[in-house]
């Protein structure tokens, strides 16, 4: 296990999570300021998934364990069955609605 | 990473029912793609079939712990318990669902082979090892809820509620994942196991692992519908089709509670004093707020969505108390809850009709005058949720309180039973209108033969369980040693 | 013997449950009959009990019954003491209701409710055994209480008189806010003896002298015999209708006429005067009762004297003529001279049980008219009414050889030597009574039966005497009250009739003292006849003749002048109106304070509804953070993952 | 009949009748309700053994049954009688015979729920008081909620929803906190046995912690001020079976609790908590006496009067340990527990006798208004008897069994201090003063109204029940000793449980 801030030379572990961090708060931020498209709330989602995978690729190879990156080809899947998940329920909201702006997705409160 | 996974035969005698339920439920999807709309009832039958033997399957896995696949499946009684009741619970929602179905042209194979998968989903998640297999059960999961919820594809508002609960599911999917990536950076694996022999009693202070403890938390709260990560939970219940709130509302549960159990109490078992507190303050929120927002409903599913917030406080309270009976309180109510809340939302099944949902609480006006026996029924049902003995909602909730007495919170058994009387509120509501009011102008119960037998066995279950709570209590002593 | 007792006491009883539950199937007939049988057998037997203990000289009897009740060490018991005392009262209340029942025949004639009202008077007759056979203090009390309960129910007889069914309540109450002072007083007497028997009571009593309780703060010492003394006394006063408790007797001549012959003269007002000679040995010891009793008892001698002046219901002449003697027995009582009170009560049990029954009969004759304005020269439709009741009135005025002179005369010498304080005011008191007395009796003999004829001409052409069921008690007991002081004077208060019955210390022995100078009843009358006593009671007669038969006109001119004295009097001193206006009226403004207030505001409105709209309004705002929109539940999860990484730093 | 399992028959015969009487449903009615009628009447003369095969000079449980429950929590199925609970089943069954026949006829809506659901509730009381395991009693105690709001809610007056939800959210809130105090004590002893709690040490302020838990379930029952606002709410609105079991046995469970577990269970808190106890029964003599007095409704009034009522029960509870500080000896509190017994048993005879008057008139002028009657004894004779009978028991005269209760309340009370027998005493002239007005207002007078003149005197059926009642009434009244002797030896026990600090 090396140190903390040397893999790979003057790019270390730190500045991976810190960049995934960042597009993590970028990808959640993303999906609660944005109030008009529902299309960006997805691209949103696969950005969040896109900072887990950051994390445990960067950490897969500072520990050494190569169980990190397996973990990535899953997440990698499953982000593919979500993201047409996703899509096939915009299309029927699509398909009901006509819109598919977020703020219209108020008819059940309380 | 010393062990070398080497799958054998043996390793695959233990996920011999995922196996199978895994190809069943492939199977009678290709089945269902060339059966004509006539012999749907084939679709349906098979799946039943496909959980009978799925139980069977598990019945006979052996009854002490094992695992397999290198640690990351695990076999053991807590496991094959939680299957065994998915399996039933799931036969009786497709049970329930199947005239509900029918009534709205909704019969169709979809509905079952998700409600397969999912059930697939909820093996994984209570065998899971690893978390990298708990992720994959967890999305096998909430892929097929979204689509069971976005499934009635004419329904503007399950559209809807479909797209809140995959957008806000997928943000706790990252999070949990973006939890896990954190404490696989801090231990190094992502084997339970491994995870609970690495770290010792400094674990409550390790900054890096609370850090993921946090985000993981968030994960499992929101999947449990925990204040406040319970926003999805009103919204799903009543914008999805009623036989699919059937399933999402008691099923999955049990997954969850696993999830708990296994990332919790096995895996992170040496940091809970962390989540104790952690625990503690979500369980209190959801027992103010569930409590409390039910009281304002209108809509009986919105209420039960409620409701359920409400209960998931108590799961909580029984899994923070961090003792095995902590567990044994928490997955005894988890598996009564199920119970109740099939029976319950079967209940609205029961009274709707196609074009009318009966999922106001006002539809029930009256139904002690119209159909006295499912009155009665509904009576048991609510007042077991309320927590009144002798149903075994009571005894669920006593079993959560000793647990937490004996660990010293005994002002949150204040907190719990004072939210209990604000609970027992709003069910009473559903009694009196129901025996009080006079009838609405809808129609009694007209439900088939099978779906009156099985409700009112579900029914009488709740108090048959409260009278002899010890035979249930006996056998989750010996799934949870 | 004992069953003997039990035979009187429950002969009564029995007639009542026959003529009360089943009067349908006995009949008017069967109600009398029976119930008439019922109390000959008491009397009679009585009688034998009388001869038995009195004149064969056999000991007391004190046993039980049965058990009533047994716990924590106290056995309660309904049981008998019979003695001297005893037998006197039970010779007293069941010649008086024999000569009431006989009466009420023909009183009742016309009465609907000719059955019931045999069943009560039946039933009074057995409660009033119970109280003065007791040999404790719960048979004593649920005595009490019974007879309390027959005189509700009598008084309200005719229900349908909104007077009536106002005056019973009202009896009640008083009577029962005296039965508070009584039950504390047997609680006391429970918590020095942890028995409710006479005996053990009458034993402990020197002790509980010494005793001294902090009632109020620390600094105060109230002596403990006292306090049970007054609280006995309180009930005594409820139930012989002292000041202020006597306001519920005038009252009561809402009910029929035999009943107030028989218990609101004879019979249940004297419980109190009975109760307290009953409980000698102990009152003895408290001085301070005893001066509280004196007081008590002049102040209602003298006062409600008074009242009988302005007064011109025949029947409330009489009720206010017995609530000035039930203060003279007081008096009595008070004076230590228990005998002197237990002998007035006797003779005045007789006479004034004569004079309600002469005034039944006149209101009989008047066709229930009772206001004496409207009666007048009576005396010779009614000769035999009137020669009764005039011998009734010069009883009741202390005429010498009349009963009631020996009792009275002997009453006011004792308290003339009585040196405890308060005496003075009790002598004066009682000598100004004997005129007031005086005075309004022969009031009410002139404005009836002499003068002129006042009533309508109706009324005048059906004037005859009564049938002889209504003269012939009458006339019986004429005979007592001429005659019995005669016989009872010597051994009664001076003798040693109450030898072992009642106790009197030494020092408060009155009696014991005129008794040295005690030469027979001839000599006392001698004596009375040139004492003042007899003066005063002459000018009262000859003060009433001047005003009501020779100048009518000058009681009204006197009225003009003195406005304020008789509106005073006119109002009973305003009791009722205080009671009314302020203590009902303040009980029930209370009641409405705290239900409206305390129950329906405080506690329901704020705590409890209180309580459900906070939820309810909790409900409302909190589900305004379901606001439907995505992004709402999104920040929500964010807000709580920050929460959670929040605690992660306080946490290290 | 030694051998049967009597107090299990008593419990599942009447559940089990209740369930068969529902199952014929309302077109069955009629033979419903001869079922119903026959079921209660077995389970009143199968307690009769009970009282006859007591061994009245042993403290010990009596009838025993035990068979294991929930092993796990060692919680047994375990049913006993002693003194304190003997008299107050045969109450319970007694009682709901008579509510089974007074509500023959008149209940026309859904008759065989009716009486399905106060035979259900039968089971129920005879179990709270025959329990010998807690988590047995609490089951009972709770489910027995149940049924009562369904009575209020289906068969009560124009409120009745909200007063039956009151009715059942007050208790259940009281009650849950002595779910705790169950729990916290469990966790100590291993086990819900009641003899188990008995023993078990502990420290003040867990005595106190406890005591108040059970004060929270017990108080709401009773009802104690300040939280009797249910009761009144419940019986105006109950129909009048309803409103008789309530008064009758429900009542009774709060003063029961107390004798059964706040004073063993928690002698010492017993001891510091004793005044806040008295005060709250003295105010509930005084304040509810005032606050009775000026109802105008009969019912209310009557319920209030059941609150002050009540409060000598619970001063006759607990009197033990001011009595002991006072006098140096303990002769006194067991007259005072006896009082507080007696005084339960004769309150259920009593209260629910009036509570039956009162639903005769209603059954005739559908108006429980005081203002809307008068005269009543012109019209119904018999009647009035009853009703004047009643109302003097009510008051407290002697010769009635009310009388008994407060009087050995009120003496016992004088050996604490003085002033709690001066206050307790007020009820002499309170109790007389709103009972006697409502009986001038209600029964004498002339007639009142057309209303009243057509009123008729009561049916054979009516008569039936009320001289049941009065005979219950006077024969406890003029002898107490067969109900004092059953009690006695346990009630000495219960003295010395509460007597023995745990410290």
């Amino acid at each position: 296990m090396s140190s903390l801030a040397t893999i790979g030379g003057p790019v270390g572990l730190p500045h991976f999570l810190v960049l995934a961090g960042i597009l993590f708060a970028i990808a959640v931020a993303g999906i609660f300021l944005n109030r008009k498209n529902v299309i960006l709330i997805l691209m949103c989602i696969e950005l969040m998934l896109l900072a887990v995978n950051f994390n445990f690729v960067a950490f897969s190879r500072w520990l050494g364990d190569l169980d990190g990156q397996v973990f990535v080809f899953f997440i990698l899947t499953v982000a593919a069955a979500e993201s047409a998940i996703g899509l096939a329920i915009l299309v029927v909201l699509f398909r009901e609605r006509k819109s598919i702006n977020v703020e219209n997705l108020d008819t059940m409160r309380g | 990473m010393n062990t070398t996974p080497v799958a054998g035969a043996a390793d695959f005698a233990l996920v011999a029912p995922e196996i199978f339920l895994l190809c069943a439920a492939c199977a009678i999807l290709l089945i269902d793609l060339w059966l004509p709309q006539r012999l749907r009832q084939v679709t349906y039958l098979l799946s039943l079939v496909a959980l009978v033997v799925s139980a069977v399957l598990v019945a006979g896995l052996p009854g002490e712990r094992m695992t397999a696949f290198g640690g990351t499946w695990i076999s053991d009684p807590v496991a094959k318990l939680l299957k065994l009741v998915t399996c039933g619970t799931v036969a009786a929602v497709f049970l329930y669902s199947r005239d509900y179905l029918l009534a709205r042209g909704l019969f169709r194979g979809e509905y079952f082979v998700l409600g397969l998968f999912a059930t697939l989903g909820i093996f994984v998640m209570v065998s899971s090892g690893s978390l990298l297999t708990m992720y994959m059960g967890i999305e096998l999961l909430a892929l097929s809820q979204y689509a069971l919820v976005a499934f009635d594809r004419d329904s503007p508002v399950a559209a809807e509620s479909a797209m809140k609960y995959f957008v806000l599911g997928a943000i706790a999917s990252g999070a949990l994942l973006y939890g896990i990536s954190i404490i696989y950076g801090v231990t190094g694996t992502f084997d339970l196991d491994e995870l609970a022999a690495g770290l010792d009693g400094s674990a409550a202070t390790n900054v890096g692992l609370l850090f993921g403890l946090a985000f993981l938390m968030a994960g499992i709260a929101f999947k449990f519908g925990a204040v406040p990560f319970h926003m999805w939970v009103p919204d799903v219940y009543h914008g999805a089709p009623t036989s699919v709130t059937l399933f999402l509302g008691a099923a999955p549960k049990l997954a969850y509670f696993a999830l708990a159990l296994r990332v919790l109490a096995e895996g992170l078992g040496s940091a809970v004093q962390a989540w104790q507190d952690m625990l503690i303050v979500l369980a209190v929120l959801s027992l103010v707020v569930g409590n409390l927002v039910a009281v304002a409903q209108t809509n009986l599913k919105r209420m039960l969505a409620y409701s359920t917030i409400s209960n998931v406080g108590f799961i909580l309270l029984g899994i923070l108390a961090g003792t095995p009976d902590g567990y044994r309180a928490a997955l005894f109510y988890v598996v009564t809850y199920v119970i109740m809340a099939v029976g319950s939302f079967a209940m609205i099944v029961a009274l709707s009709r196609r074009g009318f949902e009966a999922d106001r609480i006002d539809d029930f006006r009256g139904l002690a005058q119209k159909s006295p026996w499912f009155a009665w029924m509904m009576l048991f049902l609510m007042v077991s949720t309320a927590g009144v003995p002798p149903f075994v909602g009571f005894f669920a909730k006593l079993y959560v309180l000793q647990a937490i007495v004996d660990v010293g919170f005994v002002w949150l058994a204040g907190v719990a039973v004072l939210f209990s009387v604000v609970g027992a509120f709003y069910y009473l509501r559903i009694v009196k209108v129901m025996f009080f009011d006079e009838p609405a102008p809808g129609l009694a119960v007209s439900a088939s033969g099978s779906f009156r037998f099985l409700l009112s066995v579900n029914a009488l279950a709740v108090l048959a369980l409260g009278l002899f709570s010890g035979a249930l209590l006996d056998a989750i002593n010996r799934a949870l040693p | 013997m004992e069953k003997i007792y039990l035979a009187i006491l429950l002969a009564p009883l029995f007639a009542s449950i026959v003529a009360g539950l089943f009067g349908k199937w006995v009949g008017r007939a069967g109600a009398h009959t029976v119930t008439i049988l019922g109390v000959a057998v008491s009397f009679a037997l009585s009688v034998y009990v009388f001869n038995h203990h009195v004149l064969q000289g056999q000991p007391a009897f004190d046993g039980a019954v049965y058990t009533w009740l047994e716990t924590d060490g106290l056995t309660l018991e309904i049981g008998f003491l019979v003695d001297q005392l005893t037998v006197l009262m039970m010779l007293v209340v069941t010649f008086v209701s024999l000569m009431v029942h006989v009466y009420t025949i023909g009183y009742m004639h016309d009465d609907d409710g000719y059955q019931r009202f045999f069943s009560y008077i039946s039933l009074f007759t057995f409660s009033m055994l119970l109280l003065v056979m007791s040999n404790n203090f719960l048979q004593l009390f649920v005595g009490w209480e019974l007879v309390g309960l027959v005189s509700y129910l009598l008084i309200g007889f005719w229900y349908k008189r909104p007077t009536a069914i106002f005056a019973n309540m009202k009896a009640f109450l008083v009577n029962r806010v005296g039965d508070f002072g009584f039950i504390l007083g047997i609680a006391g007497v429970y918590y020095f003896t942890d028995s409710l028997r006479y005996s053990d009571a009458f034993a402990a009593a020197p002790a509980i002298a010494d005793v001294y309780f902090h009632l109020f703060s620390t600094n105060t010492t109230e002596n403990a015999l006292t306090i049970i003394c007054v609280g006995l006394f309180i009930g005594a006063m409820g139930k012989s209708a002292q000041v202020p408790l006597h306001v519920w007797l005038p009252d009561s001549m809402e009910g029929p006429t035999p009943i107030s012959a028989l218990i609101h003269a004879a019979t249940m007002v004297t419980a109190g005067i009975f109760m307290v000679a009953r409980m000698s040995p102990m009152f003895e010891y408290s001085e301070t009762t005893l001066t509280f009793i004196l007081v008590i008892g002049a102040t209602t001698a003298l006062f409600m004297g008074f009242l009988g002046l302005v007064n011109n219901d025949i029947k409330r002449v009489v009720a206010y003529s017995t609530l000035s003697q039930l203060g003279y027995m007081t008096v009595a009582l008070g004076a230590s001279a228990y005998a002197a009170g237990v002998f007035h009560l006797m003779t005045h049990a007789f006479f004034k049980a004569l004079l309600f029954l002469a005034a039944g009969s006149v209101i009989i004759a008047m066709h229930h008219e009772q206001d004496m304005r409207r009666m007048g020269g009576l005396r010779k439709y009614l000769p035999i009414t009137y020669w009764t009741c005039l011998i009734g009135a010069l009883a009741l005025i202390g005429f010498p050889g009349f009963s009631g002179f020996f009792s009275k005369d002997g009453l006011i010498e004792a308290v003339a030597e009585s040196t405890i304080p308060g005496a003075g005011y009790a002598l004066f008191a009682v000598m100004a009574g004997v005129f007031v007395t005086a005075l309004y009796t022969f009031r009410m003999v002139f404005m009836t039966f002499h003068g002129k004829e006042r009533m309508d001409e109706h009324t005048r052409e059906h004037l005859h005497e009564s049938p002889w069921v209504v003269t012939l008690p009458l006339v019986l007991l004429a005979i007592p009250s001429i005659f019995i002081g005669w016989f009872t004077i010597g051994p009664v208060l001076f003798g040693d009739y109450f030898r072992d019955v009642i106790f009197v210390l030494p020092q408060h022995d009155v009696l014991a003292k005129l008794g040295e100078q005690w030469h027979g009843p001839a000599a006392f009358v001698l004596h009375g006849v040139q004492a003042p006593v007899f003066w005063l009671a002459a000018a009262g007669v000859a003060t009433a003749w001047f005003l009501y038969l020779k100048r009518p006109d000058i009681p009204d001119a006197i009225q003009a002048r003195t406005r304020g004295l008789n509106r005073l009097l006119e109002n009973k001193y305003y009791f009722d109106w205080f009671n009314e206006n302020y203590l009902a009226a303040g009980a029930r403004a209370f009641g409405r304070i705290f239900w409206k207030g305390g129950d329906r505001m405080l506690i329901d409105g704020a705590l409890v509804d209180g309580s459900a709209r906070v939820v309810g309004w909790l409900a409302g705002v909190i589900r305004h953070v379901q606001s439907g929109y995505l992004y709402h539940y999104a920040f929500a999860m964010i807000i709580g993952l920050a929460a959670l990484l929040a605690y992660l730093l306080v946490r290290t | 009949m030694n051998n049967w399992p009597l107090l299990s028959i008593l419990v599942w015969l009447p559940i089990v009748g209740g369930i068969a009487v529902m199952l014929l449903g309302d077109a069955r009615a009629a033979l419903g309700r001869w079922l119903a009628l026959g079921v209660t009447v077995l389970a009143f003369v199968l307690s009769v053994p009970l009282y006859t095969g007591f061994d009245s000079t042993t403290a010990a449980m009596q009838f025993v049954e035990r068979l294991p429950w929930i092993p796990a929590l060692n919680s047994d199925y375990h049913l006993g009688v002693d003194g304190i609970s003997l008299p107050l089943i045969l109450l319970t069954t007694f009682t709901t015979v008579l509510v089974v026949i007074a509500g023959w006829s008149v209940i026309e809506k859904r008759p065989s729920q009716y009486f399905a659901a106060f035979l259900i509730m039968e089971g129920l009381m005879v179990g709270v008081f025959a329990a010998l395991d807690a988590l047995l009693f609490y089951v009972f105690w709770e489910a027995m909620l149940i049924p009562m709001f369904i009575i209020i809610g289906v068969w009560g007056g124009v409120r009745r929803v909200y007063a039956t939800i009151k009715f059942f959210l007050y208790t259940f809130l009281g009650s849950v906190f002595m779910l705790v105090a169950f729990v916290y004590m469990y966790l100590k002893t291993g086990t819900y046995e009641l003899s188990a709690f008995y023993q078990l040490p502990l420290t003040l302020t867990e005595q106190v912690l406890i005591f108040l838990a059970f004060f929270a379930a017990f108080a709401v029952k009773v009802p104690m001020f300040p939280v009797h606002t249910w009761l009144p709410d419940a019986h105006v609105e109950a129909p009048t079976g309803g409103s008789v079991i309530l008064a009758a046995i429900m009542l009774k469970m709060g003063g029961y609790g107390f004798l059964r577990f706040s004073l063993p269970i928690t002698p010492d808190a017993s001891r510091e908590l004793d005044w806040l106890v008295i005060a709250l029964s003295l105010v509930a003599v005084v304040y509810i006496g005032l606050v009775a007095l000026v109802q105008q409704d009969m019912k209310k009034l009557i319920a209030y009067s059941s609150i002050a009522h009540m409060g000598f029960v619970t001063l006759g509870c607990f009197l033990a340990y001011d009595i002991y500080a006072n006098t140096g000896a303990t002769t006194g509190a067991v007259l005072g527990l006896q009082g507080a017994m007696v005084q339960m048993i004769s309150h259920g005879l009593v209260s629910g006798a009036l509570f039956f008057c009162i639903g005769v008139l209603y059954d005739r002028l559908h108006t429980r208004e005081i203002g809307a009657y008068g005269g009543v004894i012109n019209t119904m004779p018999v009647f009035g008897a009853f009703m004047v009978l009643f109302a003097m028991a009510n008051a407290g005269l002697p010769g009635t069994s009310g009388f008994v209760g407060e009087f050995m309340v009120i003496v016992a009370a004088f050996k604490a201090n003085f002033w709690y027998a001066f206050f307790a005493a007020v009820t002499l002239i309170l109790g007389a003063a709103y009972t006697l007005w409502l009986v001038k207002r209600v029964v004498f007078g002339e007639v009142a109204n057309e209303g009243v003149a057509a009123l008729k005197d009561l049916n054979r059926r009516e008569f039936l029940v009320l001289a049941i009642l009065a005979v219950g009434v006077l024969a406890l009244g003029i002898w107490p000793k067969p109900l004092t002797d059953v009690m006695e030896p346990t009630l000495q026990q219960t003295l010395t449980l509460m007597s023995a600090s745990k410290l």
